[in-house]
């Protein structure tokens, strides 16, 4: 074991007067990610107020977020499935900081959403018109949908989902 | 099943772990590499083979950073490679390396793993937006905190688990590393400390968590006949294990980690080992969160599922405990530079079975102990099974 | 493969990747297939720790699967060491190619470039490729004309090639310049795609099928990373990921062994240095070049398929097509493009593009 | 293809790298003094240009800092026509490779007008009071 381990540790401040050298950098890299056959009709679907799903013809699991195959299987799963806009909360949490660690106002809270009809299958999404303290697992809630004219085809055309009072 | 050559490790080195380092990524490897490297009396021109494992280049800043690695991990016109399999990096490089030599085509292999995260800024959490799915999560704003929050939530509620038993692991590992000489912030908390510490996402609190950091470790592996001429005290790497799930986390049930069970298994097997509890005399589990240790301890079969928390209650879990786990003080207090982390386990595991783990050492000769990674979408295991 | 393939995502395009070599392979990914080698680097993806994004697609969900960060030929090299530990039978290979998912390439190779001494000169990677092209042209004797003759050569074969993407049928222009001596014909043209190989141990492999095409060695290093303190006369990485290669396949002449070769060509001036450090002439490659000994019906034939420069580069994926096209050309199913003759072993060989100095090799014989 | 969706996305992060411990002592003496230093690896017998603590081929720690006479050769050149986003540029501009002969390694950076192979070059530096602490600081290497 070595009792004089090597590293020059700097401190905030040291960057602030200017104590070490440094490069700044802007990544510039841009990418436009083909959604494909299967997002691409989900993220449709999601436009139209529709949650869809596939079924795999083979082992008869029903999966969302879709995909054009059985993962477990390893076939092709073609059956597209129009799912209900309701389900029940797997997990959640209660977040008070946003993607860049800064602290939010108001928390948001994500969570796993197990859609209606399948088993365990689901997609992560956020709770609203619920206090955080009200959000259980197994809690029965149900999608709310941005207005139609403002859709475009996103995972947040769903604008969260609410309790099932 | 009968594997070709048996590898040990043979030297072992790391840096301090640092928040901001000056050093360049490729200094730091060097400096673990070098470490590693005297550590076995061996030098360069000697090792056959280079095996490098980093996480994600949006924190060092570089594209193909094990490229830009590589001349400080030793690399120089030498077969090289860099493995990356997200958090279970650190540990799985050691085994990207047993490869090297257990295949019979390399007699030595040096094993590298440096995370730079203080490049990125304004937070390295930021660049984990990016491990998000870029089509149907991204566009949420979540943030790493989150898969943590939801799969801590719901280990919690599925063995109903008190918060303040979880944060008992990040007691007992902050105080571990205060005998750690690489440790970033070496302070002892109180489980009051933790329990009122700011919350980020609930369950997740500001002390549940590992720091930021930046450093590199390393180890040198070698083939038997080689091994033996190197020192009279080799570490075997007698199982290794790897197993990643499906990305759709979404469709898991989280409170189990079925893929660490399945690595386990796998490495266990190599290793003769039939019940781990009784055969393993300590334990590296990954630690990055504190409910981590205990969902890992649970992954690798180290005991019943939900009863990793009482073990810590009971104590079983600390250095002179029955069963010790991250005697070295883990990633909650050496720190978390993450694939550098998981090697760290693996440099533990060598220096705790040499008996030359210092302060930290753990009692009663250890003879067998296994260290383990994880990481992606709560996705990957991956174990390191070593003998005395 | 296509320049570009917006009908599908990439999990879409590897699926049938994966779906072809399986059928091919006569394996259940499910049951047979026991680890998984992926390659990929997440700036080409646009997303961090790609390698959680890849097991689905491949057949590979709870069952050892890892990613080498490299190009696809290092995955093989990596499926061949575990395979040769005893550790497993049957091993797949995956890498794939979604650069039309990339706005722009440039912003990403200038993240490859050292951040404190060559990025603040804010000029394209490709100047790199410039000075090494200059560099090479000086201490050879090959000129343009060579390089020229690279690209046609390439881009015909190509074009019997069906898995290409379509080639221009104009002549070679040196009027766009990069980078000079480097113009645009110079550089292969990003391209989609996705490959899939299945490896089997000895004793499986006979058991799935009559004519398996064997690894008979395979080899990867790395020259300097810094740029400054390498070689610049030779490609010193290809040569000993060669060495290497070569001395498991126990090949000492490469020049006479080696019946065909897929190599790197990601610059036109690529495939001379790289032909000469893996051994594929006696003298200089340039003076094979003119003598027509690489092309399709040549003596040696060099990238028949057609190279990156004809098919299309397909990033990390490149050097895995230089090696399927192999393992087609040694079960003559290479179709329309299959080289005379009888050929028994072949090697592939891959590059890791600007800026580094590394690459991989793999020898196969039939 | 409308049918078919995209998604675009980038890396909301930027970055701030260190020049590390040997990239801080020679970007302070081209800074400082307008020297050249590199590290010496007495064991190799190597003067590594841009300076590294680390030897790459035997990896021995490096801590004796060397000059570097200020006489370079061009080993190549090229006439780059395109920024690092891939837009063209106003002006070409040219740039090279400098060995040294007392080093091992060299330079990369622009020159001042066109080179050949071979030519004698030098690092003119900037004014002491515009230079920063970066590669920068030289403004180009003009021929002798």
């Amino acid at each position: 074991m070595p009792s004089q381990p090597q590293g020059t540790g700097l401190k905030e401040e040291d960057f602030e007067r200017e104590k070490v050298l440094t490069v700044a950098y802007q990544p510039l890299a841009k990418y436009s990610w083909a959604t494909g056959v299967a997002i691409s009709r989900f993220l449709s679907g999601l436009k139209a107020g529709e949650i869809l799903g596939t079924k795999c013809d083979h082992c008869g699991r029903i999966a969302v977020p879709p995909r054009i195959f059985c993962e477990l299987c390893f076939k092709r799963s073609a059956v597209w499935v129009k799912l209900p806009d309701t389900g029940s909360v797997n997990t959640f949490s209660i977040s008070h900081i946003a993607t860049d660690t800064t602290r939010l106002k108001t928390p948001t809270i994500p969570a796993v959403i197990e859609i209606d009809s399948t088993r365990h299958a689901g997609f992560l999404h956020i709770i609203g018109e619920a206090k955080p303290e009200e959000v259980t697992m197994g809690m029965r809630v149900k999608a709310v949908w941005a207005d139609p004219e403002k859709r475009k085809g996103s995972i947040t055309d769903i604008k969260y989902f609410k309790p099932i009072k | 099943m009968q594997v070709k050559k048996r590898v040990a490790v043979v030297g072992a080195g790391m840096t301090k772990f640092m928040r901001r380092a000056q050093e360049t990524g490729k200094e730091l490897a060097f400096e673990a590499a070098k470490q590693a490297l005297d550590s076995a009396e061996m030098r360069m021109q000697d090792v056959d083979s280079v095996a490098l494992g980093s996480a994600p280049d949006a924190f060092d800043g570089v594209h193909m950073k094990g490229e830009y690695l590589l001349d400080g991990a030793g690399g120089w016109q030498k077969p090289y490679s860099r493995n990356f399999v997200g958090g279970g990096t650190g540990v799985f490089s050691v085994i990207h390396g047993w490869w090297h030599v257990a295949s019979g085509l390399f007699d030595t292999c040096l094993v590298v793993a440096e995370e730079k995260m203080s490049t990125c800024l304004p937070h390295p959490q930021t660049a984990f937006l990016t491990i998000f799915d870029n089509m149907i999560e991204r566009p949420l704003g979540p943030n790493l905190i989150w898969i943590f929050a939801l799969e801590m939530h719901r280990y919690m509620q599925k063995h109903k688990i008190p918060k303040e038993q979880i944060a008992q692991v990040a007691v007992k590992n902050k105080r571990n590393a205060l005998d750690h000489p690489s440790a970033q912030i070496a302070k002892a908390v109180t489980l009051r400390d933790i329990m009122n510490s700011e919350v980020m996402a609930w369950p997740v609190q500001r002390l549940d968590i590992s720091p930021v950091s930046d450093g590199a470790c390393a180890v040198l592996l070698a083939s038997e006949d080689v091994a033996r001429k190197i020192t009279d005290s080799p570490v075997w790497i007698d199982g290794v294990g790897w197993n990643l799930d499906t990305t759709y986390w979404t469709n898991r049930d989280l409170y189990f980690p079925r893929y660490v069970a399945n690595a386990a298994r796998m490495a266990y097997g190599m290793a003769g080992i039939t019940n781990p509890r009784k055969q393993i005399d300590f334990a590296e589990p990954y630690d990055p969160f504190d409910y981590k240790e205990l969902h890992h301890m649970e992954g690798l079969l180290l005991c019943r599922k939900g009863e990793a928390p009482k073990l810590t209650k009971e104590g079983v879990t600390e250095r002179d405990g029955n069963l010790p786990i991250c005697p070295s003080g883990g990633l909650l207090g050496v720190g978390n530079p993450i694939a550098a982390a998981g090697l760290m386990k693996v440099c533990e595991l060598f220096w705790q079975l040499r008996g030359e783990a210092g302060k930290r050492q753990v009692a009663g000769d250890p003879r067998t102990a296994v260290a383990q990674a994880w990481g992606d979408l709560m996705q990957i295991g991956t174990v390191v099974v070593m003998r005395s | 493969m296509k320049p570009a393939t917006p009908e599908v995502s990439y999990k879409e395009l590897i699926f049938e990747a994966a779906l072809e070599a399986y059928a091919d392979a006569g394996v259940n990914p499910r049951r047979d297939v026991e680890s998984f080698v992926c390659s990929s680097e997440d700036f080409y993806e646009g997303t961090s720790i790609f390698d959680e994004y890849v097991p689905d697609q491949i057949g590979g969900v709870q069952k050892p699967v890892c990613t080498i960060s490299a190009d696809g030929i290092y995955s093989l090299a990596t499926a061949y060491m575990q395979i040769l530990t005893g550790l497993f039978d049957i091993v797949a290979v995956e890498a794939h190619s979604k650069a039309s998912d990339i706005v722009n390439i440039s912003p990403i190779y200038d993240l490859a470039l050292d951040p404190i001494y060559q990025r603040p000169l804010g000029l394209n990677a490709n100047f790199i490729a410039g000075l090494e092209m200059n560099a090479f042209l000086h201490s050879s004797k090959a000129n343009l004309t060579h390089c020229n003759r690279v690209i046609e050569k390439n881009r015909s074969n190509a074009r019997a090639n069906p898995v290409a993407m379509d080639t221009t049928h104009a002549p070679v222009s040196r009027a766009r310049v990069l980078s000079y001596p480097l113009v645009m014909d110079d550089v292969a043209p990003l391209a989609d795609g996705a490959a899939v190989v299945v490896l089997a141990a000895e004793e499986a492999a006979k058991s799935l099928r009559e004519d398996p095409v064997w690894i008979k060695g395979a080899g990867w290093a790395s020259d300097s990373p810094t740029l400054e303190t390498r070689d610049w006369d030779r490609a010193t990485y290809a040569a000993l990921a060669a060495k290497q290669a070569y001395r498991q396949a126990k090949i000492n002449n490469p020049a006479s062994d080696i019946h065909i070769a897929e190599i790197d060509d990601t610059y036109s001036f690529k495939e001379l240095q790289h032909a000469e450090a893996l051994g594929l002439c006696e003298g200089r490659a340039y003076e094979m070049l003119e003598q027509g000994a690489y092309d399709l019906r040549g003596e040696l034939p060099v990238n028949p398929s057609g190279g990156s420069l004809g098919m299309g580069h397909t990033l990390e994926m490149s050097g895995l097509v230089r090696a399927i096209e192999i393992v087609q050309q040694l079960r003559r199913s290479a179709g329309r493009h299959q080289v005379p003759g009888e050929v028994e072993t072949g090697v592939a060989q891959a590059w890791r593009g600007v800026p580094t100095a590394s690459g991989a090799v793999v020898v196969f014989s039939r | 293809m409308s049918d078919f969706l995209r998604i675009e996305g980038d890396f909301p992060v930027h970055f701030r790298y260190t020049a590390g411990i040997a990239g801080e002592n020679f970007l302070r003496e081209i800074k400082d003094n307008g020297r050249l230093v590199a590290t010496r690896c007495n064991n190799c017998q190597l003067n590594y240009l841009p300076p590294r603590i680390y030897c790459e081929r035997c990896m021995s720690k490096l801590e004796e800092y060397v000059q570097i006479e200020n006489v370079g050769v061009i080993q190549s050149y090229t006439v780059c026509t395109q920024d690092n986003e891939g837009k063209q540029l106003a002006e070409p501009v040219n740039v090279a490779f400098v060995r040294f002969t007392s080093a091992h390694g060299g330079l990369i950076h622009r020159t001042s007008g066109e080179v050949c192979v071979g030519d004698k070059v030098r690092a003119v530096f900037k004014d002491k009071s515009s230079r920063t602490g970066s590669i920068l600081d030289i403004k180009y290497f003009e021929k002798i």
